[in-house]
Parts: C-alpha cells; sequence; structure tokens
C-alpha cells in the first residue's frame, strides 16, 4: 500500500521504523542527540502504539548490557544511543558481538569528548569501529529509516547474528525535518518477520550457557567465527536491500556512487555529506570535470571488492574523514588505500579531515578539494578549514 | 605453530549446550589429601552434603552412598563438619 | 514457605555440577547451591565477571544445568534485568510458556564497587530477580585486592600491612542497609553454614515480587588465609562475633535478626570478642600483637555500634 | 520558531515539496536566540548545510534589528520580513540594507489575538503573503490539522486569526 510522504526528523524516523517494527525490548539512556527517538518511543508507549517493554536504564553502560542479554534471551531488541554514550556502552559493544546477539542500535553521529561537543562528527562511531559490530551509514532521513528497517534482517541472517550500528548524522538529520515516504506498517512486519533467535536462553528446556571464558585455544577461534560472518554480510545485505527494494521502490547497494563511472577523481565520503557533495559533483561537471563522489553504505564489513572496482583506473581518489586517529590519517583513509592494493595500479589517494565537532562544511568547501586536488596542491592529509 | 581449535566445531558464538558437562572435567586430581568414610559411624545427617563445594557425597534415598573421588579437591570441609567424625582425611 | 530440612532438599536435583574450578574449600559453590535450592521453578543464572564465573564456564565447560549468562563485571544487575526484561515481553506473548525465576550472582566487587550503580538502577526499576552478594570481603579473582567490602585491618595485595601500615583503613561500607534503604520488598544478610537460614532466604526472595537481594559472608580460604577446612566454621565465626549479622528487612523499613543473630541479641549465645576474628585468619596475623591494639579496639568499637544501631532498627 | 519551522515544512510537503527544516544545531535553552533553516524545493534536496544564502530572512524578534546583521547573505533577489511596528521603509533603514524589506507588527497582532506575544503563525502568515511558496489556505487547514486534538479549539481560532490578519496586514 503506498503511504502519503510525510514530514519527519530523523530521530522520530527511526522511533517511527521501530513502532513499526514492534520490538519486544527497547532499553535506553537518553543523550543528545538521540534523544527524540527515546521520547518519540515513550510517546508510542504511553499511547499503547507497541507492546514493547520499554526499559529507561540508569546509564547507556546498563541500556547495553540489557539489551545485549535480553536479545542473548530470544526478545527482538533495539536501542539508541550517540557519543559519550556510545564511549561508556564501549566495554559492551565487543562482548554484544561476541556474544552474536543480532540487536540493532541507532547512533546519532556526534563528537566525543573533550573539549565536550553536541554536533556532529563521526568520532564516536569510528572509535568503536573495530568491536564486531556491522556500522551502515545514512545520507538522509528517507534512508535512516529504510536501515532502521532493514538492519533487523541483516542482523537476525542466521549467517550473520552480528549487532548492527544504524549511523545519521546528530542534529543534521537528528534534528532536520526532511520529506519521506514511509511504509505501511503491515508490510513493515511482514518485511522483517518473526525473531527466530538461535539457543535463546529463555528456551528453559534446553539450557545453554552464554558467553563463557575462553583460553587461548578458543579465544581466536572465536574471533574467526564473527571473521566469516561478517564475510557474508554484503551479499545478505544485498538480498536485503533487493527486497526492500520490491515493498518501497528505492535502491539501496553496498557502495552508493554518484557520477563515478567516468569520472577521473572521486571522493569517498559517509553520511550526509554524500547528499552535499552530490551537488558540488554536479557544480563541477557543469565546468566539464570528470569528478564523481562515492559512499560505503557500510564501514563494518568494509567493501573492498566494489571499493576497488570503483576506484579501478581513477585519477585520484579523495577520502573524506569526520573523524581523526590523531596522530595518524582520519579512519576511513588506510581502509580505503588498503582497498586498492587490490587492483594493479593505485591512483593518487589524498584524506581531507573535515566537520570535526560539528565544523558546517559546504558545497564550496568541497569543490575547492576537488580544485586542489586537480591543480596538485593537495597534501597528504589535509584539515578543511583549519588554519596550518 | 600453536594447534588452535577449529571455529567450525562451535556452535555460534561462546555458549555451551551440553548443560553441565563440566562434571567430565575431573578435578579430583588437585587433592593433597583424601576423605576416608566410615559408615559405622555415619548417621546419616546429610551435613556433609549440605557443605560440600564439589557435590562429592554422593546420597540415595537420603541416605550417604559413599564418597565420588572424581571431583573431590579434598578441602576436608566434610570431615571437619561431621558431628560423629565418620569422615577422617588422610594424605592420598 | 515449605519446611527446609535435609531430606527434603537431598532430592531436589542439584544445578550447579561438580567439575567447575574453584578453590578446595571455597564457599562460593555452596552459597550458589543453596541459593538455587530456594526454589523449584525454571532458573535462569546469571553472574558478574569473578570467582564463581571463571570457574564454572570455562569454555567448552559450564557447570550449570539451568541457563546461564555472563556479560562483564560491573553490570551484573542489568545482565539479569535484560534476561528478566525479555522474559517480561515474551511470555506476555505466550512465546515463553514456563514459569522462570532470575538470580544474579556477583562478588562484593561487582557489587559494593563497580557495579553498584547498575545494581542501585535495577533496583529502582523493580526488575522481578535475586540478586546474591557472595561477598568474600576483597577481589580474589584478580589475587585479593582489597575492596569496599573489605573489612578494617586486613592485609591484601592492595592494602598491605607493612611497618607502617595495619592493612586497610576503612570500615566496610553496609550495602545491605544501602539496598534496604532503595525500599526494595526484600533484602538479607546470610551465611553458608546456616544453610537452613539462607535457604529460607533464598525462598522468601524467590517467591517475592519485585527486586530482592541477599548479601552472603563467603569465606575465601585462600585470600583470608585459614585452612581449606575451616570455611564453614568461619562463617559461623562471622556470625558469633556480629561481624556479620543474620538479618532480614522488608520493604525497606521492617528489620528482623534471623534465628542465630535473635539468640545473641537475646543473650542465649554469646557475642563472641572481634579478637576470635582476626585470630582465626591469616589476612589479620600482623594485628594479633601490640602494635596495632588500638586499631583492633577500634574494629571492636565499631561493630558494637554497628550492632546496636541493627537493634535498634529491628526494634529490639 | 521551532515550530513555525515545523508548520511551514509539515505544509510544503502536503502541498507536494521537498523539504528540510531544521533548528540552528545546539542545545536547547528557553528564550535564547536561535536561528532555524529551511530549503523548500520542488526537487528532493541533497544539501545539508546550514543556509548560508537565503532567499528569505524572517526576523521574529525585533530586539534583534540593529544589533545582528540579520541580512547577511541574503541573495541579490533576496527579501526581509521582520516583526517590526515601523514601515517597511523605517524598517530598512532601521537594518542598514537596500534588500527588499517588509514589515509586519506581529507582535500587536499575536497579543490582540491570542493574547500573549506568541509571532510565530502570524510571521507564517506575512511569509506566505509576500513570497507565496505555499498558498495561504493551505497552510491554514494544515495548521487546524496539526493541532486539532491537542490545542483547545478556542486557541486554534486565534492563531487562525493571527495568521490571516499577519497575511492582511504586512507591508
Amino acid at each position: 500500500m503506498k503511504q502519503e510522504d510525510i514530514a519527519i526528523n530523523g530521530d522520530s524516523a527511526i522511533a517511527l521504523a521501530w513502532k513499526q517494527i514492534n520490538p519486544d525490548v527497547v532499553a535506553a539512556y537518553p543523550i543528545t542527540p538521540q534523544t527524540i527517538i527515546v521520547e518519540k518511543y515513550s510517546e508510542y508507549v504511553a499511547d499503547g502504539h507497541v507492546s514493547t517493554e520499554f526499559v529507561c536504564v540508569e546509564s547507556e553502560h546498563s541500556a547495553l548490557t540489557l539489551c545485549t542479554t535480553s536479545s542473548s534471551a530470544g526478545a527482538r531488541t533495539f536501542t539508541a544511543t550517540a557519543s559519550q554514550g556510545l564511549a561508556f556502552m564501549w566495554e559492551m559493544l565487543p562482548i554484544a558481538a561476541s556474544m552474536r546477539v543480532p540487536l540493532v542500535m541507532a547512533v546519532a553521529n556526534r563528537a566525543v569528548s573533550g573539549p565536550i561537543d553536541i554536533h556532529n562528527d563521526h568520532g564516536d562511531v569510528m572509535s568503536a569501529r573495530d568491536c564486531g559490530w556491522i556500522s551502515l551509514f545514512s545520507e538522509n532521513v528517507q534512508e535512516a529509516y529504510d536501515l532502521s528497517i532493514m538492519a533487523t534482517r541483516i542482523a537476525e541472517h542466521h549467517s550473520v547474528q552480528l549487532p548492527v550500528l544504524v549511523n545519521l548524522d546528530g542534529f543534521i538529520l537528528t534534528h532536520a525535518i526532511e520529506r519521506i515516504t514511509p511504509l505501511d506498517e503491515k508490510d513493515v512486519r511482514k518485511f522483517v518477520g518473526e525473531f527466530k533467535p538461535l539457543h535463546p536462553l529463555l528456551d528453559v528446556k534446553h539450557p545453554v550457557s552464554h558467553n563463557l571464558m575462553d583460553g587461548p585455544m578458543f579465544y581466536f577461534p572465536h574471533k574467526y567465527q564473527m571473521v566469516v560472518a561478517m564475510h557474508h554480510v554484503p551479499k545478505v545485505a544485498q538480498d536485503v536491500f533487493n527486497d526492500f527494494e520490491k515493498i518501497s521502490g528505492r535502491k539501496y547497494k553496498i557502495v552508493e556512487e554518484y557520477k563515478c563511472d567516468d569520472a577521473e577523481y572521486i571522493a569517498i565520503v559517509l553520511g550526509s555529506t554524500f547528499g552535499t557533495m552530490k551537488e558540488a559533483v554536479d557544480q563541477l561537471r557543469k565546468e566539464g570535470k570528470k569528478v564523481g563522489v562515492a559512499m560505503p553504505r557500510m564501514f563494518r564489513p568494509w567493501p573492498i571488492a566494489e571499493l576497488a572496482k570503483l576506484m579501478k583506473g581513477k585519477k585520484a581518489v579523495i577520502v573524506m574523514d569526520k573523524h581523526l586517529s590523531i596522530g595518524s590519517y582520519g579512519p576511513m583513509f588506510p581502509e580505503v588505500v588498503a582497498a586498492a592494493l587490490e587492483n594493479e595500479s593505485m591512483p593518487k589517494m589524498y584524506n581531507y579531515i573535515y566537520g570535526l565537532g560539528g565544523a558546517d562544511t559546504m558545497v564550496s568547501d568541497f569543490i575547492s578539494v576537488f580544485r586542489d586536488v586537480e591543480k596538485g596542491k593537495a597534501k597528504r592529509i589535509n584539515y578543511l578549514g583549519v588554519k596550518e | 605453530m600453536v594447534n588452535l581449535a577449529n571455529y567450525k566445531d562451535f556452535i555460534v558464538g561462546d555458549r555451551v549446550i551440553e548443560a553441565g558437562n563440566s562434571e567430565r572435567f575431573h578435578t579430583g586430581d588437585w587433592r593433597g589429601q583424601i576423605p576416608y568414610l566410615d559408615k559405622d559411624k555415619c548417621i546419616n545427617c546429610l551435613s556433609c552434603w549440605i557443605y560440600c563445594p564439589d557435590d562429592s557425597i554422593m546420597t540415595e534415598n537420603g541416605k550417604i552412598k559413599g564418597l565420588k573421588m572424581t571431583h573431590c579437591k579434598g578441602c576436608g570441609i566434610c570431615a571437619k563438619v561431621c558431628p560423629k567424625n565418620a569422615i577422617t582425611m588422610k594424605g592420598e | 514457605m515449605t519446611a527446609v530440612t535435609l531430606q527434603e532438599l537431598n532430592k531436589i536435583p542439584v544445578r550447579l555440577a561438580s567439575g567447575h574450578r574453584l578453590c578446595a574449600g571455597c564457599t562460593e559453590s555452596v552459597i550458589a547451591k543453596q541459593i538455587l535450592m530456594g526454589t523449584e521453578k525454571n532458573v535462569v543464572v546469571s553472574a558478574a565477571t569473578g570467582c564463581l564465573q571463571v570457574s564454572t564456564t570455562l569454555f567448552p565447560y559450564t557447570s550449570w544445568k539451568t541457563p546461564y549468562i555472563h556479560t562483564a563485571f560491573g553490570n551484573a544487575a542489568a545482565t539479569c534485568a535484560g534476561v528478566e526484561t525479555a522474559y517480561k515481553a515474551l511470555k506476555r506473548q505466550g512465546k515463553v510458556k514456563e514459569d522462570v525465576k532470575f538470580v544474579t550472582f556477583a562478588g562484593d566487587g561487582g557489587t559494593y564497587d563497580i557495579g553498584l550503580q547498575a545494581l542501585s538502577g535495577a533496583a529502582e526499576r523493580g526488575h522481578n530477580m535475586l540478586y546474591v552478594c557472595l561477598n568474600n570481603e576483597a577481589y580474589m579473582n584478580t589475587g585479593i585486592q582489597r575492596s569496599s567490602a573489605t573489612g578494617i585491618g586486613a592485609s591484601t595485595t592492595t592494602s598491605w600491612a607493612g611497618d607502617v601500615a595495619y592493612g586497610k583503613k576503612e570500615f566496610p561500607k553496609d550495602m545491605t542497609r544501602i539496598m534496604a534503604a532503595h525500599g526494595i520488598p526484600y533484602a538479607a544478610q546470610a551465611a553458608p553454614h546456616a544453610w537452613k537460614d539462607m535457604i529460607q532466604k533464598a525462598q522468601r526472595a524467590f517467591e517475592t515480587e519485585g527486586p530482592t537481594f541477599i548479601n552472603a559472608i563467603t569465606p575465601c580460604p585462600r585470600g583470608w588465609r585459614f585452612a581449606t577446612e575451616e570455611s564453614i566454621s568461619i562463617s559461623r565465626l562471622a556470625v558469633e562475633t556480629c561481624i556479620w549479622p543474620l538479618y532480614e528487612v522488608e520493604n525497606g523499613i521492617n528489620y528482623n535478626l534471623s534465628p542465630e543473630s535473635q539468640r545473641i541479641a537475646d543473650g542465649k549465645a554469646e557475642k563472641k570478642p572481634v579478637t576470635e576474628w582476626i585470630n582465626s585468619q591469616g589476612r589479620f596475623s600482623h594485628l594479633k600483637g601490640d602494635k596495632w591494639k588500638s586499631v583492633v579496639e577500634s574494629m571492636q568499637a565499631e561493630l558494637d555500634k554497628k550492632w546496636e544501631s541493627l537493634l535498634k532498627l529491628c526494634k529490639l | 520558531m521551532v515550530t513555525a519551522n515545523e508548520i511551514l515544512a509539515e505544509t510544503a510537503i502536503h502541498a507536494g515539496k521537498y523539504v528540510k527544516a531544521f533548528p540552528e544545531f545546539g542545545p536547547e535553552r528557553m528564550g535564547a536566540p536561535i536561528r532555524a533553516f529551511a530549503r523548500i524545493s520542488g526537487n528532493p534536496i541533497r544539501v545539508h548545510t546550514q543556509v548560508y544564502e537565503p532567499d528569505i530572512v524572517i526576523v521574529i524578534d525585533p530586539s534583534l534589528i540593529g544589533k545582528v546583521d540579520v541580512g547577511k547573505g541574503l541573495k541579490e533577489n533576496g527579501t526581509i520580513i521582520a516583526n517590526y511596528r515601523g514601515s517597511s521603509f523605517e524598517l530598512q533603514d532601521a537594518i542598514g540594507t537596500n534588500a527588499e524589506c517588509h514589515a509586519v507588527d506581529a507582535t500587536k497582532i499575536s497579543v490582540e489575538e491570542i493574547g500573549r506575544p506568541m509571532v510565530n503563525t502570524s510571521m507564517l502568515g506575512a511569509l506566505v503573503k509576500i513570497r507565496p511558496i505555499i498558498e495561504y489556505k493551505e497552510i491554514e487547514d494544515h495548521m487546524k490539522a496539526k493541532f486539532e486534538g491537542k490545542l483547545k479549539e478556542k486557541v486554534i481560532l486565534q492563531n487562525v486569526a493571527a495568521l490571516k490578519r499577519a497575511y492582511e496586514e504586512v507591508k
């Protein structure tokens, strides 16, 4: 059934997707700019729109703990956080992943303290990148909504069984009203289906012990088991994307491309910047510049094959990082370079660090990035907007 | 090269579905001393049973059947709590 | 409440299997078994990182014959609360048919220190679960470091007794009363030698709706430095010296002494001096001479004060 | 102001347009001066940055005029609509701009119609008169629908009256 378009901000769109799925358990702790998600969901609970057990915990550490064991117990479980909240959850991130719980967490991406700054960058999620979670990125509110629905299917797939982060840029998407086309609730329920947990704790007739202590002989193989699960993700995700297209008409790919086919210079970005970058690309194309932009739909697993294919034969690749590993590159840059190793020849590679702590980056800034690279004025690492 | 376990032998995640399988792991060889039960003195009060940390007091129909040595770590609690001194600890 | 006799208890299948790797003479498994005898319903066990956890679930072995889960150190209450929340959701939908009870075990480190926030949060939210603190008065799993449950004067590996120090300088936190102050329906102190009292308290806790708390003194031969066979008698001594009075609190208000402590209050049993406690364990050996006499005196004074205050709460 | 921005966005989407409307990013503090942005277009909106070169600037708080450069970045054919007691020429003068300016005494209108200086709805009325990006009727209908059941009918009608008066009175 075709739904009427609605005006909704990113956080509320996440809450709407959750409401339509009606998970068994939601536990969360409020933090800017994720707050609206929990407030809105609390409203759905109060008005009886969902039958979810909704728990307002006393901290993010407990939020993720509660969600992890709830999922282990056999309940479909969602949560959301940002910044310091994700940092406070950090201890539980790799535990949730190694316990193979298919829970879904929205992250309203925000800079990590200090100094304290509530605005958007990718410092929170990038600092959590090695924890074994699948990490999906959205360009706009529609995608944040769509990915929240698709994430459930990806996480719960029996060949995956890993938790998923759904990232949306703090304020830029969380607090911005955009036009989206929601799905019919019945279609959403049918799409996500029933949660079929593996060896749930609450199957008391078959008592199972979850999360034992490993010695060196078992730890590494258990980690390798997760590696194998991650390898399954691109195929599973693309299948889920394709199924989703059937009910929504919206296409999703492992790596999203914009005018990359004949481009000589391409930028690789994450999140809402993909949209702004498209505008920059269009303006440069009017001048006849062969430029393009791409966004990996997921940072974990890192889509090596798709990116290698994308970079083949390009003159230069510009990696735009909204986070900085201080003392090294932006977190995405070495990953892009490593993916390029799959090809016989390497394009020129540049790293731009931009937008930290919410420093707004305009279309004209992105245009100047392409110009500087074309003119050979770019350094290996460039700090956009900082006077060096 | 170290010989690690094969990941394919595990179920998904760090889980064990065979409840109580640690019974196959024998802690009996940790023992420094061994308890001996004098059945004639035993009044089947079950004190040793309720206090044994390693579930090594075998019972049947509420009576002491004997001591199971596969897991007994030789702590001596059973001997100490026995009101009739029916259990004594001796070097192995 | 059903009558508790060893003959009856002996019929209940034991839910903690042998083959666990707790030290010889450790009372943690004794307490865990006693607590689980408090219900014949299905129980999900959770645990904080600690001795019980590492010893009972070393991959690929588990000693638990009942569903068991562990996540981390400082979140035992949240670990249990998550399963309990899932149970509520799935039970309501008919996806789980059985009645299930929830219990979590955590040491004093995981309860008094790093896990306090999660525990307080879970207590305030009213999860239907029993939280058992296995209080062996220090971080035993990592090698006897002091915690806020460690008694004054105890020598630990982070509060050594030395030429100028008498061991841990501070009196322990009164965790049971902190939990009672949450207004939870049931909180109690127990000790493993008093098995009947322990099991009755567990029964009471399992039958109570809402969060319940049992703080169990957990003698540790290795950390307290006494012979392994003494575990049960040391537990008894903790009660006899009033180091560890046995009592229960309903709804944060109604304090009642349990039989063994009641006998002391009634003058029917002797209140033993703290020196007997000190003399029974190697961790206090430096307090035996005259050098730290004043410390021993202050220990006795504090104990007496605490005991009097408890009697007042019990309206005695 | 955030609510006004919401109503504007919702009405525009209802009218088949694409929108990106958002408050200035930052913590919410009652009474502190803030900005809100809206992009409205017939095509999907891709640019996610704040608005630096607006077509229209709406000044809700008259005390900012003369203190803050409200016309900063305004496009060549841009328009300023302000809650201002004087004439449009006086407004132009007070701001110190050659840009097209329109004044409406939204404070007076809202006090008289709503009983409180809640100027949001009045400013929306003025906006759709000067720049009919959406039709007046659409915004009135949407406002009624949005607040139905949430606000008392009397309050809704008061707001509609303020919307209408500002629509008529803006100079």
